[in-house]
């Protein structure tokens, strides 16, 4: 087991490693030089040149440079927004617990609603499976940006329910402006999270071991509970996890749908507006939150599993 | 006493440190039956494997019609070589046969490999090789899909022979067939052996079907050869404590399970 | 001769019947019907999707005009015609670039095994760090926006995914004995993986391209939404969510539903249609009796 | 007569692709406390299904005819908790136990759960009873293998586990699918050796299936064979194998290779095994019969009592006396 997690953290490092350089790496490939890349085609007086030779030590060679960005990211020194001259890490500080918020609000929407159908379905086949089933089918297929502002229109709009836009102030005025962009954003991972859960149960509920414990006359309450339940708990938690790791980057389509005032919506207009140490920053954050989930995810789901001493499952 | 088509000196190989096989040497007259025996984890397979080159010995050496091939082949020509002389058929009839090619097909690119035969001549011997293991002109043209277990594993004898090898090893070929079956198929592989002379080597852990089918024996165990002999030798009076439990462990008339106090199963 | 085609007639018919059920055909006419739309439309289309008319911004449905107009006055039904094309030719350059690329690298890893094999494995490993939608911002902001870098960096975003179920598809039928018998008859492995291998994944690599048509519809239109992709005013799906957004607030929907629903049709069809087509790979096989023993 | 278990006239069908699609037919035999019988026959004769409808666990849409009695309660009429009791008496070792084992919850788990739910015996209690058969089914340190899990055991362990669960359920008959078709012969015969032991000393009832003709004649009372959803003969086992009145038990015997001596040639049956919704009119095995006549492909052969058993053809009495001669 130790063996295992020091390989796991070893594969992280790896990880963390390569995407950093691809982050940083995607700025030198640009057309055109480092600088003006940086300043983004626009033309800066000579002092602004001057810092930004200084802060990136344009005057280095490429690995250096990677060196020395890396180091400083590390410290948490992500080098400085061009269009709003401030230090890119406390922009990202003042924006991060928008975006945190909203995707932990999303999560716990994601695994009550899509855990709690998914059994539904499982459970009670006929009726009230078909309903789930057709109705995960088109939810699925709803793009968060088309659910957003589906949402917008009816309960925004037409209800007059929720607020449209903004992020709100206080703890209950920002929960209340974060519902709608957590549905929005909860809502095809709810659906991908109950279809999962419908079919690992149904799997489980079909294999020989279930009906071990049915012929042996154990109540099936239990059976549902002690086995097919707990062994679908594995495929279950892996896929939640992995959906809950994609909306780290599907965030950014409903901050902007909402106007909320998050990292994702910040990196679309950084990308835009071509202000690349933001762009950078924020990839590397978001990326580097998308690989740790998924890594405890995928450990986690391991753990469950007595089986892993034989290896990574395939 | 003829030359051996097929000798195996001092077979090694192990996996990732575990021992697999240790130490086999065994050698194979033309148009003669020899049999390895022995139960899961004895190397069997491991042996069959390595001779057609699915496996690569990690010592010791293979020759067989004069060649070695205890390396892997260093040209297309040889590759097609060992091909013609040596042709394995396996235990699992259901995935022994591409499913998007009927019988004909598969037996008919074998035969453009492996022979100069046109079109027409490619036909023929498809349909010669189909009476071999008793398969009509239907059989032949259908999907795999629509072919019992017993049927599939009669294409893959004829595939297997259409290479004209020396050569045949059956590596658990009539194991997952029904008795009625596994008769039909034990009879055609008695037909095939008297009507073109190739040289059989049976991988099994029937004791039964070998003495139906093998002149001679060797028995495996842990990955190492216990005993060896003729047939009607080694399972009459068998010597080595292995072998006579092997014997002993057969179900037949009289037979009364007998639980060995001695060795209590151990993991 | 005949006697054998009959036969093979009735095989094959046997392996289509039970195929794609009622539903899947359903999801399969959507689908060729906007194929068609997408093909065709632009020119049924009596007005110009580009030509705005202030006049009639956030118009009502007129004679000629089935569907209304935008913010803009734009007919929006020749902008849905239009935007089909767009819609549809991204995800499907998406689908063939990393569907290509994933099975190839899948089937090389799988057939030479060893040290290749787990060095792919790792690389695809770090190449998941990358979701689809932030690797094609990433791109966008390296190369401008526009809808080349975005399908370039969906593509790439998605071999991993692709290769991976490839890949274990691949070993698996590597190590049946139908394969190996090739290999032992002497035919070379770039043979028997054109002939044999590849073919018979062709039903998994159907089922999983119409699935991957699906998300990257969905991913394209974000990028497009967000400004990255398909650039205004070129019509397409989700830059007309996103224009029509400010219509959705001042209680004028018709343009971002109308586009969004096209999404979500066509998402759920080609969703549809790939379950269908991975449930009919499931072949159904008479119980298989194994005896005791088997392989050492 | 009443046995401890009844089979009357017992048709399963199972809900089809097209049509409902037939797999037991008209299916009787019953078992004596203490007996053991066996089940013979190839693959799609319905041997399985026989013992999936005792415990009453097919698949959705199957459709029972007939009845199945257990010393005398008709299994038919039970229902939720009396259906689990009766269940939890008539414990199944099945072929597979790496599948038929829930591989995420320990072998303790496994051994104790229906103690302590049917018994509401103490986890403790439990699994000294658990240690206490495992110990007696030939499972060294019962204690250290409570704690570990099914992919930690091989194949014969594992399906000694098997036995000892179905042994906790102090049951008074014993279904056995195919105990040891999937283990090695000689652990095969330790397996088969632990079994009958344990079955002869508590006196239990078993009905053991096989495809393996003379592993069932060498451990069970009777042999009943099947073919294509029928039972063709059941007959005592010694003189079954000795000798065969029904052209199928015959033919299966001949097939088989002999570990004795060799043959030129097996005796073969043309064909191959038939399903029950394949079998043709009449007696199922005239496709496949080297002594069929036309009667034979009129009317479906009542199974009749003959010697020592029963048998289901027209022309025994005939063919006894031809081989006789």
């Amino acid at each position: 087991m130790t063996a295992y997690l020091i390989r796991r953290a070893i594969m992280l490092m790896v990880t963390l490693l390569v995407s950093s350089f691809v982050v940083f790496t995607g700025l030198s490939i640009a057309p055109g030089n480092p600088l003006a890349t940086l300043a983004g085609g626009r033309s800066l007086p000579p002092e602004s040149i001057q810092v930004l030779v200084e802060r990136y030590n344009l005057d280095e060679p490429f690995f250096i440079r990677y060196a020395m960005w890396l180091g400083n990211a590390v410290q948490g020194d992500l080098g400085l927004s061009i269009t709003l001259r401030q230090d890119v890490s406390d922009l990202i500080a003042s924006r991060a617990g928008t975006t945190i918020a909203l995707i932990i609000y999303a999560t716990v929407i994601v695994l009550v609603v899509g855990v709690a159908f998914g059994l539904l379905a499982a459970l009670r086949p006929g009726l009230v499976d078909s309903l789930v089933v057709i109705a995960t089918a088109v939810v699925v297929a709803v793009p968060p940006f088309v659910a957003a502002i589906a949402l917008i229109g009816i309960f925004a709009v037409g209800l007059g329910w929720f607020p449209a836009l903004g992020g709100g102030s206080g703890f209950w005025d920002g929960i209340r402006h974060l519902t709608l962009p957590a549905f929005a954003l909860a809502a095809a991972a709810a659906a991908t999270v109950a279809r999962v859960t419908r079919t690992s149960v149904r799997r489980q509920l079909h294999l020989e071991h279930v009906q071990t414990a049915v012929s042996r006359g154990i109540p099936y309450a239990t059976v549902v509970r002690r086995h097919a339940l707990r062994n679908a708990a594995i495929p279950i938690s892996t896929l939640a996890g992995m959906t809950v790791a994609s909306m780290i980057a599907l965030s950014a389509v409903v901050e902007r749908a909402f106007g909320l005032n998050g990292l994702g919506a910040y990196l679309v207009s950084a990308a835009l507006s071509k202000d690349f140490a933001v762009v950078q920053g924020i990839s590397l954050v978001l990326v580097t939150a998308f690989v740790l989930v998924n890594t405890l995810v995928d450990v986690g789901a391991t753990m469950l599993d007595p089986r892993f001493q034989l290896g990574r499952r395939s | 006493m003829t030359e051996a088509i097929l000798e195996v000196e001092g077979l090694h190989k192990t996996f990732k440190g575990a021992v697999a096989v240790a130490d086999v040497s065994f050698s194979l007259r033309p148009g003669a039956a020899l049999a390895v025996v022995g139960e899961s984890g004895s190397g069997k397979t491991t042996v069959a494997r390595m001779i057609v080159g699915l496996e690569r010995p990690t010592a010791g050496r293979i020759t067989a019609c004069g060649h070695d091939r205890s390396h892997p082949p260093r040209s297309v020509r040889e590759r097609r070589r060992r091909g013609g002389e040596i042709q394995i058929v396996f235990q699992d009839p259901y995935s022994s046969l591409d499913p998007r090619q009927s019988p004909a097909t598969a037996v008919d690119e074998i035969l453009r490999l492996h022979t100069r035969l046109d079109a027409a001549g490619r036909r023929r011997r498809v349909a010669e090789l189909a009476d071999l293991v008793g398969l009509d002109e239907r059989q032949m043209n259908v999907l795999p899909s629509e072919l019992s277990g017993g049927q599939r594993q009669r294409v893959a004898i004829a595939r297997a022979l259409a290479a004209e090898p020396q050569i045949l090893i059956l590596d658990e070929s009539v194991a997952a067939l029904d008795v009625s079956i596994q008769a039909q198929v034990l009879n055609v592989l008695a037909g095939v052996r008297e009507r073109t002379g190739v040289a059989y080597l049976f991988i099994s852990h029937d004791l039964a079907v070998v003495r139906q089918v093998a002149d001679e024996i060797v028995v495996m165990r842990g990955g190492s050869i216990v005993e060896r002999g003729p047939t009607a030798q080694v399972l009459d009076n068998p010597r080595h404590p292995y072998t006579r439990l092997l014997r002993t462990s057969v179900p037949g008339p009289g037979w009364r399970p007998a639980r060995r106090a001695t060795r209590k199963e151990t993991q | 001769m005949t006697a054998t085609s009959v036969v093979r007639a009735r095989a094959g018919a046997r392996a289509g019947r039970g195929g794609l059920g009622p539903l899947g055909v359903t999801a399969a006419t959507v689908i060729a019907v906007a194929v068609v739309l997408a093909a065709i439309g632009p020119e049924l289309a009596s007005a110009d999707p580009n030509a705005s008319d202030f006049a009639h911004a956030y118009g009502p449905p007129t004679p000629g005009h089935p569907l209304g107009y935008d913010s803009q006055g734009r007919d929006l039904l020749a902008r849905l015609l239009t935007g089909a094309r767009t819609s549809l030719l991204g995800p499907l350059w998406v689908v063939a670039l990393g569907m290509t690329a994933g099975t190839a690298i899948a089937v090389v890893a799988a057939w030479r095994g060893g040290w290749l094999d787990s060095m792919v494995s790792s690389v695809l490993e770090v190449m998941f760090s990358f979701p689809g939608v932030l690797l094609a911002m990433l791109v966008a902001a390296v190369f401008g926006p526009g809808l080349t870098s975005a399908v370039f960096a969906l593509a790439v975003a998605y071999i991993p995914y692709i290769a991976r179920l490839v890949r274990s598809a691949a070993v698996a039928e590597r190590h049946k004995p139908y394969i190996q018998a090739l290999e032992v008859q002497g035919l070379g492995a770039f043979t028997i993986c054109l002939r044999h291998l590849v073919p018979n994944l062709l039903p998994l690599l159907a089922a999983q391209a119409t699935l991957f048509f699906g998300y990257a519809m969905v991913d394209l239109a974000i990028v497009s939404f967000f400004g990255l992709g398909v650039q205004p005013p070129d019509a397409d799906w989700g830059v007309m969510v996103a224009s029509g957004q400010s219509g959705v607030l001042q209680g004028y929907p018709a343009e971002s539903l109308l586009a969004g629903g096209c999404i979500v049709l066509l998402v759920v069809a080609f969703n549809v249609l790939g379950e269908r087509l991975s449930d009919g790979r499931r072949v159904h096989r008479p119980w298989r009796l194994f005896r005791r023993g088997g392989t050492a | 007569m009443s046995g401890i278990l009844d089979i009357d006239h017992l048709t399963v069908t199972l809900a089809g692709e097209d049509r409902p699609k037939p797999v037991l037919s008209d299916v009787s035999m019953s078992i004596a406390e203490g007996e053991a019988v066996g089940l013979v026959g190839e693959s799609g004769s319905g041997k399985s299904m026989t013992v999936r409808s005792i415990i009453r666990l097919l698949p959705p849409g199957a459709r029972m005819e007939g009845n199945i009695r257990v010393r005398g309660v008709d299994l038919g009429t039970l229902r939720g908790a009396a259906l689990r009791k009766m269940r939890a008496e008539m414990p199944v070792i099945f072929q597979d136990p790496r599948a038929h084992i829930n591989p995420v919850r320990s072998v303790g788990d496994f051994l104790t759960e229906a103690l302590r739910i049917h018994r509401r015996m103490s986890r403790a209690a439990a699994e000294d009873r658990a240690a206490d058969v495992l110990d007696e089914v030939g499972v060294s340190e019962a204690r250290r293998r409570l704690r570990q899990y099914p992919h930690e055991l091989s194949g014969g362990l594992l399906q000694r586990v098997m036995i000892a669960s179905a042994l906790l359920a102090e049951p008074r008959l014993l279904l056995a699918d195919e105990p040891t078709t999937a283990l090695d012969v000689t652990t095969q015969a330790e397996v088969m050796a632990v079994m009958d032991e344990l079955r002869r000393e508590r006196g239990l009832a078993m009905l053991f299936i096989t495809h393996d003709l003379e592993l069932a004649a060498a451990i069970c009372d009777r042999t009943a064979v099947m073919y294509a959803g029928r039972v063709m003969e059941v007959r005592a086992s010694a003189s079954l194998l000795e000798r065969p009145l029904h052209p199928y038990t015959a033919a299966l015997a001949t097939a088989r290779p002999s570990i004795e001596r060799k043959v030129d040639r097996l005796t073969t049956i043309p064909g191959r095994p038939l399903s029950a919704f394949e079998a043709p009119d009449g007696c199922a095995f005239n496709t496949r019969c080297a002594h069929v006549r036309e009667s034979c492909r009129e009317q479906r052969p009542e199974l009749r009592t003959l010697l020592d058993g029963q048998v289901a053809c027209v022309r025994v009495e005939e063919l006894q006396a031809v081989s006789h001669d």
